[in-house]
């Protein structure tokens, strides 16, 4: 028969999460044997440029399409006539409107990330606590809001920490870069920087400790081991958290296979990560983050 | 007699569709002025370009010293000794005077860097040397257009250069500027240099030249000394024919008050002009150049805003916003600025032509293709309109066929008023006949003329009054009966 | 010596303009022959119809663009009036506003932009390439004001039908609706006298303005018409993708700016037709979609855009100048 | 009457008028937020200008030729990712070295745009159009998409933007000594004095014998080598490199130009105007957050700025009239 082809949307291209994203469903397709993965999007992460992927994809008539969304609302209608031309549409790692996919798969809980994120940064800010303050992505990304949402609702619970800021670095780098600048030059007493993207996190330890201020701020959040190992050794990053990639890659090929074979999306076999439960909504959690520092980072910073 | 320093031979120039210069041949002799004659498009100019280097000849020898040599550009020229003054000014708006005159020959200090201070005090010396009194350190843009062109003639003489060119070197300039001029002429003439003047004016040519050269359509015709010959002879050789009358002033009759002007006057231009202008009539407006007389007539129609006067056209109040109300109204302008106001020089000539009237060959403004044509073809039947196809561009005629083109769009229009500025400038013999002896045509059919002129016979031919402008002002009036050359000259001055 | 002059009405300027769009018409052929060889996939309605949503919109704008830029001007701020005109229509269905209202506000929204730059540019005579980089930044910055990280959506459902309903079989209403408006453009340029109007501008403004031509009053008109086109880019845009963001439509500006030079009008002024332009929107749609089938990246595309720009441009420049030159020496030679 | 003619000198000198207005914003600013008026923290908003200063200056010599260079921030991008990759293929490049190679990298893509100007004849929008896509396309080519992150990066090659010396980083330093080099070039040289000159009035260059395309040419390489450089420091100050660098940067460059007074239809402008245009710009983006201001009103600000200051200009470029009457002289 011919090959089930999935098409992997990422939010852009070039991005070494996406990237590992990648090489993981390329793992799921080879386990399967009969599939095949189109990894595509666009270079800037733009709604536009993910609908012309998407466009392309049916053209080619995909079997599946798997999108990490930049916007949720734009890419609904696009989506939604993806199905109508019976496509099988999941999102994953930052999802859609629901209506425009079965399901949705989260990396992890989404609760779970906030509340990890604001303890990391209690940790590091010490009993004497302090400001903090969000660096995001772009100020449309679904999951970066859910993210900060939730750490919202768990800060009462830390009383020494106060939020005195949210900015948006796009997940441009230089863009994130003069955004903390600004943030180390508004905020005189912050303590800790949290930036839940893998773009922004890098940017803002580099600005750190551009501006000397290694051992006064802390950058935490969510990035990646080989992008972030250099920024532990100087001292701007203590400890951050992620998922694997490329188990979330994997995933979310092994979910598209398996919904181009049957009906079933409540419960959905995953390959080696076992079956993966979905709420009435349509949404799914793969497993939790995993938290890196001095001593782990470096052996985990060859694999991705 | 003596060896020429520049000699010609057998030079081609073809351009899309024209072959502007056609194997002609010229000699430039030290110590002496060469008069290049010939009508509209005859190709003098473009021999000017090929001899500068900005156009590279088809064929033939250009010799200097009998040294065959090549132009690839302009500095070529600079470097075998040649400086133009071109016919167009081809200066820099924004630079100052100093800089102007030494934008391809500068002057550099031990580092290597412009030494500012040493050119600026040659441009000092430069401008005495001229007899004019510029600051060296004003942006071009703040001279007037005649001392923009003397600006140029010092760029020209900081080279040091034994053949000077001037292509219709006193278009532009006033008549004691040009005394100054012919002056200028005569001194590089006894420094030995050759001198290669352009002109139209049998005047000035008779009085400054020793030598001639003609063409005709880019054809080499003859050459010779200026004293073996008369002006009917240099006609005859330019044209091909005699031309008897060249202002042919045929009697109208004059009729009623058309159009009258009361105070009109503008904040800085120009103050409480006041005149009528009979039906039938010819009105001149003689002036120095830069005496602000397009500027009158561009608030005519409807170009200037004035800060107050009225006018009356037909009886009625006239007070045009813009140019499109004058039209409507019947009064029309044929700008002095051929190429930049005239015409469109990259739109086809049938065009240029129906542009003012083409909501009237237009039906609920799609435009009726034939009848435009129509229009077009008629008019230019009528001017005698010399030129491949009416859809040929208008950039590939001849400046008196640009001319022919800018008047046959606004005959089309019906008008009852036509202001032509300058109607001759820099347009051959052959076509000023014809295009004065239109003039006579269209106010013997009824038309009214205000003609701006800068050439006093010109004036005097055609003119039935005369109105003198100086400075913004009207100062002085004659009627036909009572106008004298003298008069006219010194009203223009400001002399009272 | 009076006869008439001869009676070759139209050729020459018909024939400059053929040898354009029969160079188009060439990559249009070479494209959609290597089109069928790359992908089975290509010669499907459906998908045809799909790519059809990549560039319709934009070339909605590019046609009074064309008359903008052919009459000596241009517009940099199409893409933000969008963002502007999207904001506007968001906002105006918050309030409850219908479909049709939320259509007429994003249209009147982009027109008065439009008319907001064409004021500015005729009533101060500055460049319009400055200004328009002056009200690109200040459109999307009020989009940015208004709605920060928001973002509006919930359309009516009907509100849908402008920029994903289909009028017949496959195709879409803004396709349509594109064919009707080129051909309505195509005949406003070519055969009124307001289309020669933009010509005479586009070649010699003084002269044009002494010909009585009320050029200001058509440069501002020819502004308004591209906001008022931008506008309805906008009402098509914002009902296919059923939401706005303050960042929607970035960088389309000079994605339309290529299709109108890419069909041969002169960025100068002056020249250039609406037929050209249309086949130049076909070949871009038609290279891209090409690409698409092949999952080429975007990035990777405008790499082809970008060649094809130069090459379409450079081609018959060289082209003219080995012709020139060519015939130049036969006639020295004669 | 002394007056006005006072006041309409200093506004005929725009760039004494964007000066003023630089320091109105700075006591602005400074009266809510001293410390932003501290010289420490001037001298990193100006570190943080510097690329832009240095392009817009490169920038007004493009457009005095009446041309315009579309394609600088992908020469960024694309120089920058080409040295990025250099450094993590031959980790011993002297900084230096991978400096000079940078400039020569943005020069030939500058010449490449200069070439398709000066010898096919195709309008500079045109060109600079397309290049701008071909060579952001380049970096996705040349890097696969994938980024060149700081830990890949030596700290030599990171090091000598943010190096300091007398107060202010070396990036700062070069942009000062590129401003006074072009000061030089545009008013003691030939070559800079004929860039005015074909700008200006180009037919008129063609009569004096200089070739308007070469001028362009130059102008387009030196717009490139400058981008170049810009490329290495860019990437090495943000210590990334990726394809999306600098996206969109080219109109604010081209922005603090029309701010600084250039004139778009060529042959008008000074280095000093372009370098205040840039750093009123910078200022603005610097500034803006400091007092409270939300980052999203930043673009409205900016974009309103530019259409004042271009109404502004085009008001004081006006010249009344050659005043033909006699008393209005006096
Ligand atoms: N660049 C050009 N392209 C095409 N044709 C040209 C060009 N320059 C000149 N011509 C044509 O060449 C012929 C000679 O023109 P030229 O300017 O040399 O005449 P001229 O004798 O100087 O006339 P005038 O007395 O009006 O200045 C004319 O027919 C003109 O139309
Ligand atoms: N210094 C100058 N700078 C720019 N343009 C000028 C300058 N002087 C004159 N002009 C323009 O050149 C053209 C010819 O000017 P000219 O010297 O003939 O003045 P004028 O006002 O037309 O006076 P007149 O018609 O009485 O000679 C006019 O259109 C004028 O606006
Ligand atoms: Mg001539
Ligand atoms: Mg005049």
């Amino acid at each position: 028969a011919d090959p089930v082809r999935v098409g992997l949307v990422v939010k852009s291209l070039g991005n070494g999460f996406f990237e590992a994203a990648r090489d993981g469903a390329m793992e799921a397709a080879k386990e399967i044997g009969n599939a095949e993965v189109i990894y595509t999007g666009p270079t800037s992460t733009t709604a536009e440029g993910q609908i012309e992927s998407i466009n392309a994809l049916m053209s080619q008539r995909v079997d599946a399409i798997a999108v990490s969304a930049n916007d949720p609302d734009a890419l609904a209608p696009i989506l939604k006539r993806a199905m109508d031309r019976g496509i099988k549409v999941i999102s994953w790692d930052s999802g859609v409107a629901d209506d425009a996919r079965i399901v949705h798969l989260n990396p992890s809980s989404n609760a779970l990330i906030g509340a990890m994120c604001i303890k990391l940064a209690a940790d590091v800010a010490g009993d004497g606590g302090g400001d903090i303050a969000i660096l995001s992505a772009t100020p449309t990304s679904t999951n970066q809001n859910i993210w900060i949402d939730e750490m919202k609702k768990v800060l009462p619970d830390y009383s020494q920490l106060k939020l005195v800021d949210t900015v948006y670095g796009d997940d441009l780098a230089d863009k994130s870069y003069r955004e903390t600048v600004a943030l180390l030059k508004k905020h005189p007493d912050l303590k800790v920087i949290v930036a839940p993207t893998s773009v922004g996190i890098v940017a803002a330890a580099q600005a750190v400790e551009d501006q000397g201020k290694v051992g006064k701020v802390f950058v935490t959040g969510l990035g990646l081991p080989s992008e972030l190992a250099g920024h532990v050794d100087a001292g701007s990053v203590k400890s951050f958290a992620i998922w694997n990639p490329i188990d979330l890659g994997y995933s979310a090929m092994m979910i598209a296979y398996q919904l181009t074979q049957d009906d079933e999306h409540m419960m959905i076999k995953a390959g080696r990560m076992g079956t993966i439960s979905f709420d009435k909504d349509g949404n799914g959690a793969m497993s939790d983050p995993f938290i890196y520092d001095a001593s782990n980072v470096h052996k985990f910073a060859d694999i991705f | 007699m003596n060896r020429p320093v520049l000699e010609l031979r057998n030079i081609s120039k073809t351009f899309p569709g024209v072959k502007a210069l056609d194997g002609v041949e010229l000699q430039l002799y030290p110590g002496q002025v060469t008069a290049l004659i010939g009508e509209n498009g005859a190709g003098k100019s473009t021999l000017v370009k090929v001899l500068t280097g900005i156009y590279a000849p088809d064929g033939g020898d250009i010799l200097i010293d009998d040294k065959p040599v090549t132009m690839q550009a302009a500095t070529d020229a600079k470097r075998h000794g040649i400086s133009a003054i071109h016919q167009e000014a081809v200066m820099f708006d924004e630079l100052t005077v100093t800089e102007n005159i030494f934008i391809n020959n500068q002057s550099r200090n031990m580092f290597g860097l412009l030494d500012w201070k040493l050119m600026r005090t040659r441009a000092k010396t430069l401008l005495e040397y001229l007899d004019v009194n510029i600051d060296p350190d004003l942006p071009l843009r703040e001279l007037s257009v005649a001392h923009k062109h003397l600006v140029s003639f010092a760029a020209a003489l900081s080279i040091n250069s034994n053949i000077v060119i001037m292509d219709e070197p006193t278009a532009s300039l006033s008549h004691h500027e040009i005394q100054e001029l012919y002056r200028l002429v005569r001194r590089l003439r006894d420094e030995g240099k050759a001198i290669l003047f352009i002109s139209h004016k049998f005047d000035e040519i008779f009085e400054i030249c020793d030598r001639y050269t003609v063409f005709r359509d880019g054809q080499f015709v003859g050459a010779g000394e200026i004293s073996d010959v008369t002006q009917d002879d240099l006609v005859a050789m330019m044209v091909g024919r005699t031309v008897n009358q060249i202002y042919p002033k045929i009697e109208t009759e004059i009729g009623d008050t058309v159009m009258s002007v009361n105070g009109l006057s503008h904040p800085t231009e120009f103050d409480d002009i006041d005149f009528n202008l009979r039906k039938g009539e010819i009105l001149g407006f003689y002036g120095l150049v830069g005496a602000g007389r397009s500027e009158v007539m561009q608030a005519l129609f409807g170009l200037t805003r004035t800060s107050s006067g009225s006018m009356n056209l037909n009886d009625k109040p006239f007070k045009p916003r813009n140019p499109g109300d004058a039209i409507d109204q019947g009064l029309v302008y044929v700008p002095e600025d051929r190429q930049h106001q005239g015409t469109i020089l990259t739109l086809p000539i049938f065009q240029n032509i129906t542009l003012p009237q083409l909501g009237g060959l237009s039906r609920s403004g799609f435009i009726d293709m034939a009848r435009e044509y129509d229009v077009a073809r008629k008019y230019a039947t009528r001017l005698q309109l010399k030129a491949a196809s009416l859809s040929e561009n208008v950039e590939n005629l001849s400046g008196g066929n640009q001319q022919k083109v800018v008047i046959g769009k606004w005959l089309a229009t019906n008008p009852n008023v036509i202001i032509v500025d300058e109607p001759t400038k820099g347009i051959d013999i052959g076509s000023k006949a014809a295009v004065h002896k239109f003039m006579g045509e269209l106010v013997a059919q009824g038309l009214s003329v205000i003609m701006v002129s800068s050439e006093l016979p010109e004036i005097m031919g055609m003119a039935d009054r005369v109105i003198v402008m100086h400075e913004g002002r009207i100062v002085a009036r004659f009627d036909r009966d009572d106008m004298t050359a003298e008069a006219i000259v010194t009203a223009a001055t400001g002399a009272s | 010596m009076t006869k008439d002059l001869p009676d070759d009405l139209n050729n020459g300027l018909r024939r400059k303009l053929m040898r354009w769009e029969t160079l188009l018409m060439f990559f249009v052929a070479i494209a959609f022959f290597t089109n069928t060889q790359i992908s089975p996939y290509f010669l499907d309605p459906w998908s045809l119809s799909d790519a059809t949503f990549n560039f319709t919109e934009k070339a909605i704008i590019a046609l009074p663009m064309a008359l903008l830029i052919i009459a000596r001007d241009i517009d940099l701020s199409v893409a933000s009036t969008i963002a502007l005109a999207s904001v506007a229509m968001g906002f105006a269905n918050t309030m409850g506003a219908g479909p049709i209202e939320l259509a007429v506000i994003g249209m009147a929204v982009g027109t008065i932009a439009g008319f907001i730059n064409g004021w500015i540019i005729t009533k101060f005579d500055i460049p319009a390439i400055v200004v328009t980089i002056g009200t690109m930044s200040l459109y999307r910055g009020i989009a940015y004001i208004v709605l920060g990280d928001d973002v509006y959506r919930s359309y009516p459902s009907d509100f849908a039908f402008f920029g994903q309903g289909y009028v017949w079989g496959v195709l879409s209403f803004e396709f349509v609706l594109f064919l009707v408006l080129a051909v309505g453009f195509g005949i406003l340029l070519h055969k009124t006298t307001f289309g020669r109007r933009v010509y005479a501008i586009g070649n010699n403004p003084t002269a044009a303005l002494f010909s009585g031509i009320n050029v200001k009053r058509h440069r501002l008109f020819l502004f308004t018409l591209v906001g008022l086109f931008a506008g309805l880019a906008a009402v098509l845009l914002t009902s296919r993708i059923g939401s706005t963001r303050p960042s929607i439509a970035t960088g389309w500006e000079l994605e339309v700016i290529t299709m109108v030079v890419l069909g041969g009008v002169n960025i100068l002024g002056g020249a250039g037709s609406i037929f050209g332009v249309f086949i130049a929107v076909f070949l871009m749609g038609l290279v891209t979609f090409g690409m698409g089938l092949m999952n080429v990246p975007g990035i990777v595309m405008s790499i082809f855009t970008g060649l094809l720009l130069i090459l379409v441009i450079g081609t018959p420049i060289i082209w003219r100048r080995i012709w020139a030159a060519r015939k130049m020496h036969s006639n020295s030679r004669n | 009457m002394k007056n006005t003619s006072l006041i309409g000198k200093l506004i005929s000198h725009r760039e004494w008028l964007l000066a003023g207005i630089i320091a109105l914003m700075l006591v602005g600013v400074g009266s809510t937020a001293p410390f932003f008026i501290s010289p420490g923290n001037l001298a990193e908003v100006f570190d943080d200008t510097a690329i832009l200063i240095m392009l817009a200056c490169a920038q007004m010599l493009v457009i005095l030729t009446r041309c315009i260079d579309l394609s600088v921030a992908s020469n960024i991008a694309f120089t920058g990712m080409c040295v990025a990759l250099i450094n993590v293929a031959y980790p011993d490049t002297p900084a230096l070295v991978t400096l000079i190679m940078s400039i020569g990298i943005g020069g030939v893509l500058g010449a490449f745009n200069g070439i398709l100007v000066w010898l096919v004849g195709i309008p500079s929008i045109v060109v600079t159009l397309g290049t701008m896509s071909i060579y952001r396309g380049f970096v996705f080519l040349l890097s696969g998409g994938e980024w060149v992150n700081a830990h890949e990066m030596t700290p030599q090659f990171l090091a000598l933007p943010r190096a300091t010396f007398l107060d202010l980083t070396v990036l700062s330093w070069i942009a000062i000594a590129v401003t006074i080099i072009m000061l030089v070039f545009t008013r003691f040289t030939k070559t800079g004095l004929s860039i005015f000159a074909v700008g200006g009035n180009p037919k008129a260059a063609v009569y004096s014998g200089l070739n308007v395309g070469k001028y362009q040419f130059i102008t387009f390489c030196i717009s490139g080598a400058v981008a170049g450089m810009c490329g290495y420091l860019w990437v090495s100050r943000y210590a990334v490199a990726y394809v999306e660098v600098a996206v969109a940067f080219e109109l604010q460059v081209v922005a603090a130009c029309v701010i600084g007074g250039i004139s778009i239809a060529g042959g008008i402008g000074t280095i000093w105007g372009a370098a205040l245009g840039a750093i009123f710009l910078g200022l603005i983006n610097n500034a803006l957050p400091v007092i409270g201001i939300s980052p999203f009103w930043q673009l409205a600000i900016s974009g309103l700025v530019i259409v004042l200051a271009v109404i502004i200009n085009s008001r004081s470029e006006k010249r009344g009239g050659r005043r033909i009457l006699r008393e209005a002289h006096r």
